[in-house]
């Protein structure tokens, strides 16, 4: 049941495998490169795969929150923190060779494919009936009612954040 | 400050003006006519009383203007000239000179009273050569930072 | 099959509608400016120096490419085409007409703040990449600035949304009636303070777009000429275009949510050309408002962000909530 | 190959491989914000997870999508205050590697 | 709170206010002048650079190779040629070459000028991209078709016809006296100078 | 922590604005140590247009070191060639017929007005508007035309002569400044409404580079900035020179000390120039427009002199030592804005970038006139 290449279906599979591809590749920059304003950049990419994937598991609002969060606030923060602190670029590369590369690969990929393993070999149970369609009307009314914690949560950890960053910037600020 | 008074030398006759003129001047004041000088009291001092000088003006609430280096080859001296101004309504100007060795161009800087002169004065340094002891950045100015002579000096070839 | 023939009529008539857009808002600015300032502007080219861009696109593309010597490479060659994707991308959701909608979305507003944020960080990296110091300060103030007034517009958007409760742009239009008193800006029945909140809206589509009085990253008083000092040719170009790319859609953006898209003021003859002429109007006004003021500075920006605009979008945000309730 | 996207395992699998380059970068950078990064990295696999049980195995469908946002505004607060540190630390130690920073003990 | 109120309703007000007086400006007439379309309007007093005057009863020019302009000018620009010609009153003028590169048109030259034999030209229009360009002989500038040569005087060349011959015999005469008294070294240089002179006076 | 790591902890950086800046309106550099947004410190870096004119005050005679006054400040050339005139005219004692006083007062205020013009559009130009500066340029390019057509020259004047001025004006240079003055006039006005109120631009300027007048006095700082600082002083009227003392005009003196003051001070002696010049016109006396005897070759007296005016930006002085030769035994020029620009180093401490080139722009600096 393969769908041709030029039905609809065929170019979102297409736009699929591309979208797969740009998290990957956004992935290796983000992890592999030696500056860090690249590896922010890859990032970003990586997040616009990820919010591409979100989309296709129908829940468009989370992929334009990822968008707006991820690439637009964090990614931006990461790259003033960057510019603030301005890393020794070339000590750093020094260092990134040798045995800490190894180890680190074989770290990832032994938690990778652990991963990997289990979840092509679980056995998922799919539910009979899915309660709602996970529109954002309901995404809206379950964040009010049946997970108003949650949205509680949220704004208190944000505002504790906001405090926090401030008063840990401005104390350092004081300290010169 | 030693305070002679030479009386306006301008009216004499002028064979003795020229002669005057000829030979450094004495410490001391002398009143100018302003008309024809642009000053109204001119101040020959030893080097080592520029401060001082600088003090007492400063003190009066005058401004300095500029300062001014001479070059006079003959008598193997420079001459460093203040001009001061006073900007609180009468019409005052004074000029103070300074002669100081051309071997050893040595005068203290009066930096630490008039801000202003930081320039003038590195200025002066890098075209005359005149030390100004004290100075905080004698460095080069208007000129290439590579120079290494003395533009406005009378034996100055380019 | 029609879905996609359908899909590739609007990808062409966007495209062409872009390209002469980005073209000629250059040639508009330009000659705006010319006559603001009792000269004439672009005149030789062509008939009104109507091919001036025509010109001005030869000569950008044309010019060597010289990336400096400090610069990061990649990141400097890829921030121009980074900034130009979200804003062309963006142009899919916007309704030009009832059913002239490349693409309808029914989360059409957030996606388009979402992919407005992405525009800040490419900015950063072309400035960061140019290894210019004026670049990156540049940049860093550019992208402070989109940041903090997205707040104020985020939160103006948010009212328009509790109005008409639905983020579809066109539901958006479709909500507002056909005449002048039902578009949002005079709906004093759901908020007294829409017609400010239309105000704060503008202005901050006038920082988010970078525009003069608030083009903190490219005063060109100050950091020479901002992010793209060291771009020529296209590069620079691009910039320029996604600068404009950017104005047409916050204009359309004002336009969708305040001034009744492509409904017609009058009652009569909806359709695109009422929305093109707000457009364009709007456009005219930043114009306008770019070569009369001068700039702010950084400060005036933030106070102006934090005194005014964010606290009326928050009161009016309250009275819209309180309204909905009551009413 | 072209119907990936509507299988359970394929967004699985990614979600694995981007939390294993989260591990790698965490393991192989040697500054705070490389590692920084590198946990953001782990977070969005993990929240791919969330999302495709979400979209294919949750009875209710919100709930995934729930998490998901829950864990962007956690990424977004531990990135502000992270950041903060950082910078904190720089200002006092100028230097943001991990290295430098055992200093801090003493 | 009403200080609040009111700086936002005056900060508006002058804002509106400068955007009313742009549009007003946007709808009055450009006042641009379309430079190579039009031509720009020369005052008679416009400092170009300097030209030679044509005498209208001579149809030539006036100098009188005095080199005062040579002399007053401030950054050396000038350079006047001048020979003498049997049988003309006074000398010729053979170029008058100015540099226009270095000239900074402050005027002494003109000043300078006892016969008012130059003056300011009207010509702005000058563009090029070599600097040979700038250095102009006046002469040629003035008769571009050709230098008329200057009227001779028949009585004057007679006249100057016989002191030459005078003075030549006297050389002559000079000359054998001194190779009769001493060695040569003298002479060379004595004539060098004469040459010199008369190329250059 | 010991102060050398102190220092080492401070997060600054080197930013050189200039030599070739937008701001600087020519070739000044200005070695920045930023803080952030923030100056730690900023040190104007003279030199790159230096062409040493005092030295050719001892190469050239008198006469040839006319074309170098116009040359210094080339925006307010007229004062520059006045107190050349007047040094020399003061030491070799020659009086100046009226009339050709009053030509040189009208056209160096003309020039005045022209110079403020530039530097209130250049101004506001750094400040981001570029609308003002078209409109100053408007009125400026009518000055110019009528400078023009009597000068000669649209910029470097070279037209004051000891003893007079160069030639005379005629009668449709007095109608065309009449008419000048009259467009003018409501001009101000306008610029007002449009720039100064703004509430953007007051916001730029109000408060921002304050110089105090203490501070302006050890610097020596004149013009705009000491009387923007609440000092009453102007050379035209505390040392008077020319006919100014016939004429009625005000000083305008702001006590604000900051870079509004300096604005507003260079917006109002826009005014007090169209009455100057009207008066000047009302009362042109007939008669010659140079001095009888002027001998060709100058040989003032040994011994110095001094002479100072007020230009466009403060007051320009010359001292001229003479050893009773045709050249100048030392020729000392005094350029306003290089005292001016000196005390920026001090007064920029701590202020923000983008107020710190507002408070340059109101310095009004011409860069050439400072270097020389």
């Amino acid at each position: 049941m393969n769908p041709s290449l030029f039905s609809p279906e065929g170019l979102a599979g297409v736009i699929f495998l591309i979208l797969i591809c740009v998290t990957m590749i956004g992935a290796i920059i983000a992890t592999c490169t030696k500056r860090l304003i690249r590896s922010v950049s890859g990032l970003a990419v990586c997040f616009v795969g990820v919010a591409g994937l979100y989309y296709f598991l129908s829940s468009p609002f989370v992929a334009m929150m990822e968008l707006l969060i991820y690439v637009g606030a964090v990614c931006v923060t990461i790259a003033f923190a960057i510019m603030l602190a301005e890393p020794d670029e070339a000590k750093m590369a020094r260092k990134l060779s040798g045995l800490s590369g190894g180890l680190a690969a074989v770290c990832g990929g032994a938690v990778s494919f652990a991963l990997g393993y289990a979840a092509v070999n679980g056995h998922w149970m799919a539910p009979a009936v899915q309660a709602n369609d996970g529109s954002l009307k309901m995404i809206g009314q379950s964040l009010l009612t049946k997970y108003s914690m949650v949205f509680e949560l949220i704004s208190i950890v944000l505002l504790v954040a906001i405090i926090g960053s401030v008063a840990l910037a401005r104390a350092g600020r004081r300290g010169n | 400050m030693e305070v002679q008074a030479e009386g306006a030398g301008e009216d004499k006759a002028k064979a003795k003006a020229k002669k005057e003129e000829d030979v450094p001047r004495k410490n001391g004041l002398i009143e100018t006519e302003y008309a024809k000088r642009g000053t109204h009291l001119d101040v020959q001092i030893n080097p080592d009383q520029v401060v001082k000088a600088a003090e007492i003006l400063d003190g009066e609430g005058m401004t300095l203007e500029m300062v001014t280096g001479v070059d006079w080859l003959k008598e193997k001296q420079f001459e460093v000239i203040y001009d001061y101004s006073y900007s609180g309504g009468q019409l005052f100007r004074v000029v103070v000179r300074a002669r100081v060795d051309r071997d050893h161009p040595d005068i203290p800087t009066v930096c630490r009273v008039y801000g202003g002169a930081n320039w003038h004065e590195r200025e002066t340094w890098e075209m005359l050569g005149i030390n100004f002891v004290g100075h905080p950045q004698l460095e080069h100015f208007l000129l290439p930072e590579d120079a290494d002579f003395y533009p406005l000096r009378k034996d100055f070839k380019p | 099959m029609n879905e996609l023939i359908r899909l590739l009529a609007y990808m062409l008539g966007l495209a062409a509608f872009l390209g002469l857009n980005l073209a000629y808002l250059g040639w508009v600015e330009r000659k705006g400016a010319g006559h603001f300032q009792r000269r004439t502007g672009p005149k030789d080219v062509g008939p009104y120096g109507l091919l001036q861009p025509l010109a001005d696109g030869l000569k950008l593309m044309s010019k060597q490419l010289v990336v400096p010597a400090n610069a990061d490479r990649a990141l400097y060659m890829c921030a121009p085409i980074l900034i130009m994707v979200p804003a062309v991308l963006l142009f899919v959701a916007i309704p030009f007409g009832e059913h002239l909608v490349p693409r309808e979305f029914n989360f059409g507003l957030l996606m388009m703040f979402a992919f407005a944020s992405v525009g800040g960080l490419s900015i950063l990296i072309g400035g960061w990449g140019s290894g210019n110091k004026y670049s990156l300060i540049a940049g860093a103030r550019a992208v402070s600035q989109n940041v903090a007034y997205e707040i104020p517009m985020l939160i103006t958007a948010i009212n328009i949304v509790m109005i008409t409760g639905s983020m579809d742009l066109n539901e958006i239009v479709r909500q507002q009636g056909a005449y002048i008193w039902n578009w949002n800006i005079f709906r004093l029945d759901k908020s007294l303070l829409m017609p400010i909140s239309f105000l704060v809206f503008f202005i901050c589509s006038l920082a988010e777009t970078n525009r003069t009085p608030f083009d903190m990253g490219e005063c060109e008083g100050e950091l020479v000429a901002g992010y793209h000092t060291e771009y020529g040719g296209m590069g620079f170009g691009l910039f320029m275009m996604a600068e404009y790319a950017n104005l047409v859609i916050g204009c359309s953006l004002t336009t969708i949510l305040f001034l009744g898209g492509w409904q017609s003021p009058i009652g009569i003859f909806p359709g695109p050309h009422w929305f093109l002429l707000k457009m364009y109007f709007l456009i005219w006004c930043f114009v306008w408002i770019r070569w009369t003021y001068p700039r702010t500075t950084f400060w005036g920006l933030l106070n102006l962000s934090w005194k005014y605009l964010i606290p009326f979008s928050l009161v009016n945000l309250l009275l819209t909530a309180l309204f909905i309730k009551v009413f | 190959m072209l119907t990936l996207s509507t299988q359970l395992n394929t967004y699985l699998v990614i979600g694995a491989v981007l939390f294993g380059f989260g591990i790698f970068g965490l393991v192989r950078r040697p500054s705070l914000i490389g590692m920084l990064i590198a946990v953001e990295l782990v977070l969005s696999g993990a929240s791919i997870n969330f999302m495709a049980f979400n979209r294919f195995l949750a009875p209710d469908p919100t709930v995934g999508q729930i998490i998901t946002l829950f864990i962007m505004a956690i990424a977004a607060a531990e990135a502000a205050i992270s950041l903060s540190i950082v910078i904190a630390v720089y200002r006092n130690y100028k230097s943001i590697e991990v290295e430098d920073l055992v200093e801090l003990k003493g | 709170m009403s200080g609040y109120f009111k700086d936002i309703i005056t900060g508006l007000k002058s804002l509106a206010v400068g955007l009313q007086i742009t549009n007003k400006e946007f709808l009055t007439k450009p006042i641009t002048l379309l430079y190579p379309h039009e031509s720009v309007k020369m005052y008679p007093r416009y400092r170009g650079h300097i030209e030679l005057v044509k005498d209208p009863e001579t149809g030539r020019n006036r100098c009188i190779c005095c080199g005062m302009c040579e002399k007053g000018c401030p950054s050396g620009c000038i350079t006047v040629k001048s020979e003498k010609r049997p049988g003309v009153k006074g000398k010729v003028l053979t170029a008058y070459i100015l540099n226009f590169t270095t000239c900074s048109l402050c005027g002494q030259c003109v000043e300078n000028c006892k016969p008012e034999a130059i003056k300011f030209s009207n010509e702005y229009n000058l563009a090029s991209t070599r600097r040979e360009d700038y250095i102009f002989d006046l002469l040629q500038k003035l008769h571009p078709e050709g230098v008329p040569e200057p009227e001779v005087d028949p009585e004057l060349l007679k006249k100057e016809q016989e002191k030459e011959e005078a003075a030549k015999k006297a050389a002559a005469e000079k000359k054998a006296a001194a190779a009769k008294k001493e060695a040569a070294p003298k002479a060379p240089a004595k004539e060098g100078g004469e040459s010199k002179a008369e190329e250059k006076s | 922590m010991s102060s050398l790591a102190q220092s080492q902890l401070r997060e600054t950086f080197e930013l050189n604005i200039g030599p070739q800046h937008p701001a600087t309106h020519g070739v000044l550099r200005i070695k920045v140590v930023m803080d952030g947004e923030y100056i730690d410190r900023a040190e104007p870096i003279l030199g790159y247009i230096h062409r040493m004119h005092e030295k050719m005050g001892e190469n050239r005679t008198w006469n040839q070191f006319w074309p170098n006054m116009g040359r210094l400040d080339y925006l307010s050339a007229m004062a520059y060639n006045h107190c050349y005139a007047g040094l020399v005219e003061r030491a070799m004692e020659i009086v100046v017929p009226e009339r050709a006083e009053y030509i040189r007062v009208i056209t160096a205020e003309l020039n005045r007005i022209q110079s403020h013009l530039l530097g209130f559009g250049a101004y506001i130009m750094d400040l981001g508007g570029f609308t003002p500066l078209m409109y100053a340029m408007d009125e400026r390019e009518q000055i110019l035309d009528l400078l023009e057509s009597v000068t000669g020259s649209r910029l470097t004047y070279c037209y004051f002569r000891f003893g007079g001025v160069y030639n005379d004006i005629d009668d449709d240079f007095i109608t065309g400044t009449r008419a000048f003055i009259k467009r003018f006039r409501p001009q101000i006005p306008m610029y007002h409404k449009l720039v100064t109120g703004n509430a953007i631009l007051m916001d730029r300027l109000i408060g921002v580079g304050p110089v105090s007048a203490d501070m302006c006095r050890k610097y020596g700082a004149t013009g705009p900035v000491l009387r923007g600082s609440g000092v009453n002083y102007d050379i035209r009227r505390n040392e008077p020179y020319s006919v100014y003392p016939e004429l009625d005009f005000d000083i305008p003196v702001y006590k604000e000390c900051d870079s509004m003051a300096r604005y507003m001070v260079r917006m109002d002696e826009m005014v007090q120039s169209c009455r100057i010049i009207e008066q000047a016109l009302n009362k042109l006396p007939e008669g010659p427009v140079m001095a009888e005897k002027v001998p060709k070759a100058l040989k003032p007296p040994k011994g110095d002199f001094h002479y100072a005016v007020e230009a466009a930006r403060g007051t320009f002085s010359m001292r001229a030592v003479s050893d009773g030769t045709n050249t100048a035994y030392r020729m000392r020029l005094r350029s306003p804005t290089y005292s001016n620009v000196s005390l920026f180093e001090e007064a920029s401490r701590g202020m923000l970038l983008s107020d710190a080139l507002a408070f340059l722009g109101s310095l009004d600096p011409v860069i050439p006139e400072m270097d020389r």
